[in-house]
């Protein structure tokens, strides 16, 4: 039996050393990475580099276009939407992480414990699920906050809702597998108790996984916000959020005045596209050759 | 016989999240702002009217009596009256119906017609140009709104380059007549009915809502194209085939997008589902007379009878397409009818 | 080579209309009936009297509330105690469906409306039409009304679209114990007489409407038909109007009407809308806002020209700047005697002991945020600079009626318009403390004023009347429970083509008198 | 001796993949005759499958053939020959025979595929010789067994389809590899009797990958001892078994339970195959091997003809045993 | 008596097919391993070994019969409490396919480590590390590997790990399923040593999982061959190997591949065992695949009776010990 002489990497070297050779074996994901660290450091410096204040209207300078004054023009009240815009990003990444993580972590307790208990606990959660599933999932969103009454809470929490059924089946689905694995048996015969099993060896393997999930899904997150913004049920104003500007913006498509909606809308697309590209190089990572 | 059992479970098993979904909207639809007693006594009620009216329309019942009446109604097919629109619950659903079902459906046809050969292509040809643009094409078609897609179509398509026709609906009745109802569909009845101008006319009226509604359903169907044929290619069946000397096209065909078909069609199912939601931001831009822009303008207007009408025919919907799911994948997969 | 269909434009004698609403009744007896159903109503049934019209200025034709005009009745006589009212019947008139028209069908009518109770019932009430038992049918073709008082407002309230003469045979065979007066049916069912019948009506989405062509109370229509779309976005309304495929749009934002009218493509048809203010309501009752000095800090404070730049794009006459030293004419609306001075505005909360300022919620309706979202943000931001912090809170439309009923909003914009051009009409709605009125959001409350406005509803003496009418605008714009910021336009955009156009005081348009060239 | 069906010439192959070439297999030769098995042995990853592939021209796109020949009767199995001989000439069964099925088709019609696609058969006849397949593998009830589905059927059925489907079109050369891991003992035993008595009927030459040598020598004409893709060692079955010459096929038969009387007479073999990327020693037995010596290290490895068709790749085989 | 298993038996309730089906998966076994003593389990794929290893493991609640270790009735106490009870630590298992069997998360020490801190508790954690250290040189696999995860090793060490981890609390008992099978023969043979010289340094006992009779005939003192849930042979491992009784193990034994058998045409076992579901508790479970039936064995299951010294057979056509018809 020989040894390898390469040195034993730590857990979290390895990770880091996959990290590394995902985002630079991929230039797609490497350039998503980039843009994921800027619309972090932009959501958390946002506000101290918007160059306006972005509640401050002005009757003077009403839908002006793009100019270096504002480069991003101004809105019907003459606020700057590159200031709105800039301020506008924590709010919006942080009501997606919000509700994504809410959705993660609930769901993965629910589906787990469904996964793992299964019997009536199983039977209950999946109904649950299912309950939440047979609603078409934007009109329950909109439902929620309809009648918790639209603030950022009251939309992460709907958010988080309609998330929940993916996380919560596809940790069932993990967990079901795992149970049945030989691994799992070995930690009972070493002595760990059903919730040991559960938490110490089961659910840490399932977590990469869910992760991919859950940065697929902070796309989609910030979607939906901009959906419930676009029929009314957003953020209230003046709280600079994208999806309420471009929805403001969209009625003036007709009229020409296009950078009223078509920054706020670019810097919500390229979020949701800088996530989907790292929820991409995530698969990849967790699985080489099944990317999809 | 088998099929009728695969059904008759499906069913039975759906019966508690359809009961959840009741329960939930009756919850969700009283917590709805607004006061239906109010808005009914109109704008010169006085408190006594109001109350009145309350008591008239039971509101002023505990919440479990209100249930059971509610529940009641269901069981007789009453959903209600709607507040906005006058209309029996029913009624408007009925009409709206089909018109959201043809939109979805075109919007999965066209998905489907993109989505499909494309994710075949980037499975068979991986790391190819068809690979790339299918990624691309993933990544990019979810990271649009779908009511930003919408307008931006109709900005460009119809108010800049007037290729497409107002964005006014269904058909442009000032010069068309809607067909006589037989799918609901005026794509088929116009067919049936042998108008091919109507036809014409309908099929304009449905390309920009459709695609755009498409464009949200094409990144899962060609990722899930693509993950399920690239498993299936991999597989073992399909070296076998290959050892066996079969042609491509049917090592492709027969073989592998045959057994890659079960996850697709799982997804589409959801897909589908997911559709009729989206809808909701869609058919308000392209004033769709269908359910989604119905629902929408409930629930801002806390007509609570067209929630709960509307979200009841759509958990049944959600049901009856599991079931077709369920039906094809049976058909697909022999081992799903025998395990049940 | 396009997916558009070969013809774009409507045929000459066919109507395009949109608009965001629509109706949920065809006829506005129904309970919740919207107000759409009165646009309805108005094409499709006759009333018995109907007003003339008069040309503004400026060129534009509105209805002449003063000039009453035959329709169904071709006559009438009032006696001289103004207490019995006589009307003589067009003979040849006919329903849609052939039945003639009779008095019988007038009395049932008029009965059904009273019946209905809630609007129309207090809308009858306006003109003193309370009990069925003052209606009555001399013959076949004499229908009699007898008022308990005279009442100047009684043959103007005939002209509204609630007494509508309803074709009582057909309406009976639908009727039902539960619902004598099948308001069921004619919900969804046309029973008129009217210029127009209705065809098709797909609620929420469009009615159609086709020229009864055997009508009698007026001229031939030159619409054989009218086809009025629902339309939710107001972009899409705007593109449909510019591109040519529709001929009449309504209820596009301010901005919109201004750069039509601006292009000169289309015309843009604003009338000032009569008996109407648009304002900022401070409730009474709740504090801070119960201290006048507060209210008239807010009244100093408000950005009333960004608000008419920027929220209403000018679509609207300023209501606010007047002359302090110049008295108020006996008329409505009239200019409040505030302008934006924040200087003012500190000093009086500062004598109401609020200089640091205080935390309040405004509130407005969800279905008029283009206008008022807007509006709300310049308040708000406005308010901040005197220490009035704000939170806006949009109420769903269908929770407004509630909200407003409820009188729980401290603050909140709004605007309110009377069918009848009759100043104490207005403030009968809006001001008075003893009715309870849902409009009276300010939850206002002034016995004075309550007199005034009693009297002058009877008042016939022009010169104290216009007294009256001047004490009452002095009362309320010192006592200021509302800011009035604009009269607004109601704005109609049209194809050049479209001729005929005339304000109505429901603000519809009247296809009875459009034509295109 | 006849002439060879499929004769192999110095194949040499790598697969090229990220963290440099694998070199999969290194001149490598041999032949398969009609009416004969090829037995080929060797650990995991000792380049069996790979062989096999390459012969079947299945390899994927990352694997770039160095140097050598295959032909197959005379036809170049480099060439584009081999896409019309797949299936029909050359056959090849898979181990797991349950998964190596499509799960979602009958038994039956995915023989007829195979028929319908090489044999001038039309649609209309397939079913009829489907059935006579499935017959000729010993399934008993085949006309029943036509309509099942690859999960009705147990593992042993299976791979009889497996076979039935490989032999539907008579081919000259059927490759097994490893056919019967994941069946049982009883199972593996009727398969490889199968195997056996097929070869025999029909004069088909045949090539059984295994990692088994006992199997291998039950019922394989000539074995082939494969070593991190090298072949070490060939011979006919009886002279191999009783002579064993090289190093690593010396401890693979010692390594094998069956051969063992008790737990002291199994022995290990030490070290494992060597990483296949990066520079390799010309002996790949090298860093295991007892009898290594410093010679062994230069120039290209010797194919060693021991006599009668008993070949050994290595410098320094094992002494001939005496008294065979 | 170590361990006694006295008729035993695990029922799986039915998903699909007739309402209260059961699937036998082990019906009615007697089993005893003595201290040191180590038992190996044959018979083909499904007939309930692993489900027996699983039940003795205590991983698994048997549906009847009873089960005994050292004394304790271990078959009665609790899952849930089961983990907690001294019983735990004194029978460990090792699974048969060493990438499922550790945990990907978890590295050697950790994964080694893991038991000792459950079952052990008094254990310091130094100590505990010493231990597992301890254990990683029984099984010969190098100190500096503790650090490595599970992906970072060969099959070969992957099996030492699963080994160390079950050993490391020094277990009276070892059952081993099918602890080789998806090992190279290289790498089989040195786990198979490995595992001899275990047994013997640290007293334990085994129940040894195979379908291999070759591989336990090497490893252990008796055999207990399986068909379809029930026992039809035990004995001796020299006894049972040379001089099999039941038909089944003769037909076992007759199919292990022999170089020197070559080209000699050998009796097979035909077909597939009978299904598991509700089998006929009045017909012998081989019955239909028998080369030697007889009608009596479609109508009376054979009883295990005394085939030979300490070797026991269940076949009607067994008369008298040792003689085999
Ligand atoms: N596509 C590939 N890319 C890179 N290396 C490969 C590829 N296919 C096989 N190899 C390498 O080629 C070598 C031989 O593999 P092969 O599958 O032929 O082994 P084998 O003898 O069949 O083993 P087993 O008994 O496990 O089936 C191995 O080192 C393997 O890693
Ligand atoms: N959890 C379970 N639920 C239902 N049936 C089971 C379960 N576990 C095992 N079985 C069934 O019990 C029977 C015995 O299975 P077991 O795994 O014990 O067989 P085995 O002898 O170990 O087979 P192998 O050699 O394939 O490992 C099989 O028919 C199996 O399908
Ligand atoms: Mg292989
Ligand atoms: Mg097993």
């Amino acid at each position: 039996m020989t040894v390898d002489a390469a040195p034993p990497a730590s857990r979290w070297r390895r990770a880091l050393k996959d990290v590394r050779h995902a985002l630079f074996e991929n230039k797609v994901t490497l350039f998503a990475g980039v843009l994921f660290l800027l619309f972090v450091v932009i959501g958390i410096i946002g506000p101290y580099v918007a160059p306006y204040d972005p509640l401050m209207t002005d009757a003077t300078a009403s839908l002006v276009p793009p100019s270096a004054a504002h480069p991003f023009g101004t809105d019907a009240l003459g606020r700057d939407i590159l200031s709105r815009v800039l301020v506008a990003t924590g709010l919006d990444l942080g009501m997606a992480a919000g509700a994504v993580a809410l959705a993660f972590f609930v769901g993965t307790m629910l589906g787990s414990l469904a996964g793992m208990i299964g019997g009536y606990v199983d039977l209950a959660i999946e109904r649950l699920m299912d309950t939440i599933m047979a609603f078409p999932l934007f009109v329950l969103a909109m439902g929620i906050v309809a009648a918790l009454g639209n603030n950022v809470t009251n939309i992460v929490l709907a958010t988080a809702i309609i998330n929940l059924p993916f996380y919560a089946r596809f940790a069932r689905a993990e967990v079901n597998v795992r149970r049945e694995l030989a691994f799992v048996e070995a930690a009972r015969t070493g002595g760990n108790g059903r919730w040991r099993t559960l938490f110490v060896h089961i659910v840490p393997n399932i977590l990469p996984t869910m992760m991919v999930q859950a940065s697929l899904n902070l796309g989609w997150a910030i979607l939906n916000a901009a959906g419930l913004s676009f029929i009314g049920l957003g953020v209230r104003p003046p709280t600079p959020e994208w999806g309420i500007m471009v929805s403001e913006g969209a009625s003036y498509i007709f009229s020409g005045e296009w950078w009223t909606f078509v920054f706020p809308g670019a810097a919500l697309v390229t979020a949701v596209f800088c996530f989907n590209l790292i929820g991409d190089g995530l698969r990849d990572l967790a699985d080489p050759k099944g990317r999809t | 016989m088998k099929t009728l059992l695969v059904i008759g479970r499906r069913i039975v098993s759906a019966l508690p999240s359809i009961v959840g979904v009741v329960i939930v909207t009756f919850l969700l639809a009283r917590a709805l702002p607004g006061d239906p007693a109010a808005y009914y006594a109109g704008s010169s009620a006085t408190p006594e009217s109001i109350a009145d009216i309350r008591s008239r329309l039971g509101l002023d019942k505990p919440l479990v009596f209100q249930f059971v009446d509610y529940v009641e109604k269901i069981a007789e097919g009453d959903l209600g009256t709607s507040l906005s629109s006058g209309q029996p619950v029913l009624n408007d659903l009925a009409t709206r119906l089909p018109a959201s079902m043809e939109l979805t459906t075109a919007a999965l046809i066209f998905a489907l017609a993109i989505g499909l050969p494309l994710g075949l292509l980037a499975a068979v040809k991986q790391g190819s140009l068809a690979d790339h643009l299918c990624r691309i094409i993933v990544t990019v078609g979810a990271a649009f709104p779908t009511f930003f897609v919408a307008l931006v179509l109709v900005f460009i398509f119809y108010y800049k380059l007037d290729w497409a026709p107002q964005p006014l609906g269904r058909l442009d009745e000032i010069y068309f007549s809607a067909p006589d109802p037989v799918t609901g569909f005026y794509l088929v009845d116009t067919l049936i009915a042998g108008d091919l101008e109507a036809f014409r006319g309908a099929l304009s009226q449905i390309v920009l809502p459709a695609i755009s509604l498409g464009l949200f359903a094409l990144a899962p169907i060609a990722r899930i194209t693509r993950a399920s044929m690239l498993a299936a290619l991999s597989s073992d069946f399909c070296r076998t085939a290959r050892a066996m000397g079969l042609s491509k096209p049917r090592i492709l065909i027969g073989y592998a997008l045959r057994n890659a078909m079960l996850p697709i069609v799982n997804v589409l199912g959801m897909v589908f589902s997911f559709l009729l939601g989206a809808n909701v931001l869609v058919e308000q831009v392209f004033a769709w007379p269908g359910i989604g822009a119905y629902a929408v303008n409930a629930v801002i207007a806390s007509d609570y009878a067209a929630v709960q009408g509307f979200v009841l025919v759509m958990a049944i919907l959600y049901v009856l397409l599991n079931l077709a799911v369920d039906l094809v994948a049976t058909a697909i997969d022999p081992r799903v009818r025998y395990d049940g | 080579a396009g997916l558009a269909p070969a013809s774009a434009q409507p045929p000459k004698d066919v109507l395009v209309e949109v608009g965001e609403h629509g109706p949920n009744s065809l006829d506005p007896m129904t309970p919740a009936a919207s107000e759409y159903s009165q646009m309805v109503a108005w094409q499709i049934y006759d009333r018995l009297v109907t007003h003339g019209f008069k040309t503004l200025p400026d060129g534009k034709m509105i209805y002449d509330y003063e000039n009453i005009q035959p329709e169904l009745a071709t006559s009438w006589e009032i006696s001289d105690d103004k207490k019995t009212l006589i009307f003589h019947l067009r003979e040849d008139a006919t329903f849609h469906d052939g039945t003639p028209v009779t008095a019988e069908d007038v009395k049932w009518s008029f009965d059904r409306a009273i019946a209905a109770g809630g609007f129309p019932a207090i809308q009858m009430a306006a003109g003193s039409f309370t009990d069925p038992d003052q209606f009555s049918v001399v013959d076949k073709y004499t229908f009699k009304i007898t008022l308990p008082e005279p009442n100047k407002l009684a043959l103007p309230d005939l002209a509204v679209p609630v007494p509508n003469i309803v074709n009582k045979t057909l309406a009976l065979k639908h009727a039902t114990t539960d619902d004598p007066w099948a308001l069921e049916w004619t919900r969804d069912h046309d029973a008129g007489g009217g210029p127009f019948e209705v065809t098709s009506w797909k609620a929420g989405d469009q009615i159609v409407f086709d020229r009864f062509d055997d009508w009698k109370s007026g001229d031939k229509p030159a619409l054989k038909k009218v086809v009025y779309r629902q339309i939710a976005s107001p972009g899409t309304r705007r593109a449909l109007l510019e591109k040519g495929d529709v001929d009449i749009s309504i209820g596009l934002p301010p901005k919109d009407y201004a750069e039509l009218a601006e292009g000169g493509k289309v015309n843009v048809v604003g009338t000032l809308m009569q008996n109407e203010t648009f304002h900022v309501d401070m409730n009474v009752t709740m504090a801070p806002f119960d201290n006048k000095l507060v209210r008239e800090a807010v009244a100093y404070a408000l950005p009333y020209d960004a608000i008419m730049s920027q929220a209403l794009y000018h679509r609207a006459e300023p209501l606010y700047g007047a002359d302090p030293e110049v008295p108020y004419a006996p008329k409505w609306p009239v200019a409040s005697p505030y302008n934006t001075d924040l200087d003012k505005a500190k000093a009086l909360l500062k004598e109401a002991g609020l200089e640091k300022g205080f935390k309040t919620d405004l509130y407005y309706d969800m279905s008029q945020a283009t206008v008022q979202e807007p509006m709300a943000l310049l308040i708000q931001e406005q308010l901040k600079k005197i220490g009035i912090e704000v939170t806006l809170n949009k109420v769903p439309g269908s929770d407004w009626f509630a909200k407003m009923g409820s009188k729980s909003m401290p603050m909140d914009i709004n605007y309110f318009y009377g069918w009848l051009d009759y100043p104490e009409y207005f403030f009968f709605w809006t001001y008075d403390g003893k009715n309870n009125s849902v409009f009276n959001t300010s939850n206002y409350v002034n016995p004075e004023l309550d007199d005034l406005i009693a009297k002058a509803r009877f008042e016939s003496d022009k010169t104290k009347y216009d007294a009256i009418i001047s004490k009452m605008n002095e009362i309320v714009m010192t006592d200021v429970p509302r800011a009035p910021v604009a009269h607004l336009f109601s704005d109609v955009a049209m194809q050049k083509n479209v001729k005929g156009y005339r304000y109505w005081f429901h603000t519809h348009v009247d296809y009875r008198y459009i034509s295109k060239e | 001796m006849r002439p060879p069906l499929l004769s192999v010439e110095g194949l040499t192959l790598d697969f090229k993949t990220r963290h440099g070439r694998v070199k999969a297999l290194e001149d490598v030769s041999f032949s398969v005759g009609k009416g004969e098995i090829l037995g080929i042995v060797g650990e995991s990853g000792s380049g069996k499958s790979v062989l096999s592939y390459a012969v079947m021209g299945l390899l994927d796109a990352a694997a770039d053939i160095r140097s050598g020949t295959m032909t197959y009767g005379g036809i170049d199995l480099l060439g584009s020959g081999v896409d019309s001989l797949r299936g029909r000439e050359i056959s090849m069964i898979f181990q797991s025979p349950r998964t190596a099925l499509n799960p979602i088709k009958k038994v039956g019609h995915q023989i007829e595929d195979v028929l319908v696609r090489h044999g001038p058969v039309p649609r209309r006849e397939a079913r009829a010789r489907a059935i006579e397949a499935l017959a000729h593998v010993r399934i008993p009830d085949p006309e029943r067994r036509y309509h099942a589905y690859p999960f009705e059927l147990s593992g042993g059925m299976c791979q009889r389809v497996m076979i039935a489907m490989a032999l539907a079109c008579s081919p000259g050369l059927l490759i097994a590899d490893e056919p019967t891991t994941g069946l049982d003992v009883t199972t593996q035993a009727i398969v490889m009797d199968l195997i056996r008595a097929l070869v025999d009927e029909s004069d088909m030459g045949a090539i059984v990958i295994t990692h088994d040598l006992s199997l291998a020598g039950e019922y394989c004409d000539r074995v082939m001892v494969m070593h991190a893709g090298h072949v070490v060692e060939t011979a006919p079955t009886g002279r191999l078994f009783s002579d064993l010459r090289h190093p690593y096929t010396k401890r693979l038969f010692a390594a094998t339970p069956k051969s063992a009387e008790s737990l002291e007479d199994l022995a290990a073999i030490p070290g494992n195959l060597p990483d296949l990327r990066g520079e390799l020693f010309p002996c790949r037995f090298r860093d295991r091997c007892p009898n290594h010596k410093s010679d062994c290290d230069v120039g290209p490895l010797p194919l060693l003809d021991v006599g009668a068709a008993h070949s050994v790749r290595c410098h320094h085989p094992e002494e001939a045993a005496h008294a065979a | 008596m170590l361990l006694e298993a006295e008729r035993i038996s695990k029922l799986y309730p039915v998903r699909h097919g007739r309402r209260g089906s059961r699937l036998h998966a082990v019906d009615g076994i007697s089993l005893a391993i003595g201290e040191g003593e180590s038992v190996g389990l044959v018979g083909e794929s499904g007939c309930g070994k692993s489900t027996l290893a699983r039940l003795v493991a205590r991983l698994t609640t048997p549906t009847g019969g009873r089960l005994a270790f050292a004394g304790t009735d271990i078959g009665a106490i609790p899952e849930h409490r089961f983990a907690r009870s001294p019983e735990r630590a004194a029978i460990q298992i090792v699974f048969q396919d060493p990438n499922e069997s550790l945990n990907p998360a978890f590295t050697v020490l950790a994964a080694v480590m893991d038991p000792i801190r459950r079952l052990l508790p008094a254990t310091s954690a130094a100590r505990a590390e010493e231990l597992a250290f301890e254990a990683l040189d029984d099984v010969g696999l190098p100190r500096a590997l503790a650090h490595r995860y599970p992906h970072q090793l060969s099959g070969g060490q992957k099996a030492r790990v699963g080994i160390a981890r079950a050993i490391v609390v020094r277990p009276k008992l070892l059952i081993l399923d099918e602890p080789t099978s998806a090992l190279d023969v290289s790498v089989q043979s040195v786990i198979l040593k490995l595992l001899g010289d275990l047994k013997d340094r640290l007293g334990m006992s085994y129940l040894f999982v195979s379908h291999d009779l070759n591989v336990v005939r090497l490893i252990c003192d008796r055999i207990v061959v399986m068909y379809l849930g029930k026992v039809v042979e035990s004995g001796p491992a020299d006894a049972v190997f040379r001089n099999p009784q039941h038909p089944y193990t003769k037909a076992l034994i007759a199919a292990i591949p022999d170089p020197a058998r070559r080209g000699e045409k050998i009796q097979r076992l035909e077909g597939t065992a009978s299904s598991p579901i509700d089998p006929d508790p009045n017909a012998c479970r081989f019955a239909g695949r028998c080369p030697v039936e007889v009608p009596l064995c479609t109508r009376k299951m054979p009883e295990l009776l005394p085939a030979g010294e300490a070797h026991l057979a269940a076949c009607h056509l067994i008369v008298t010990p040792g003689i085999a018809s």
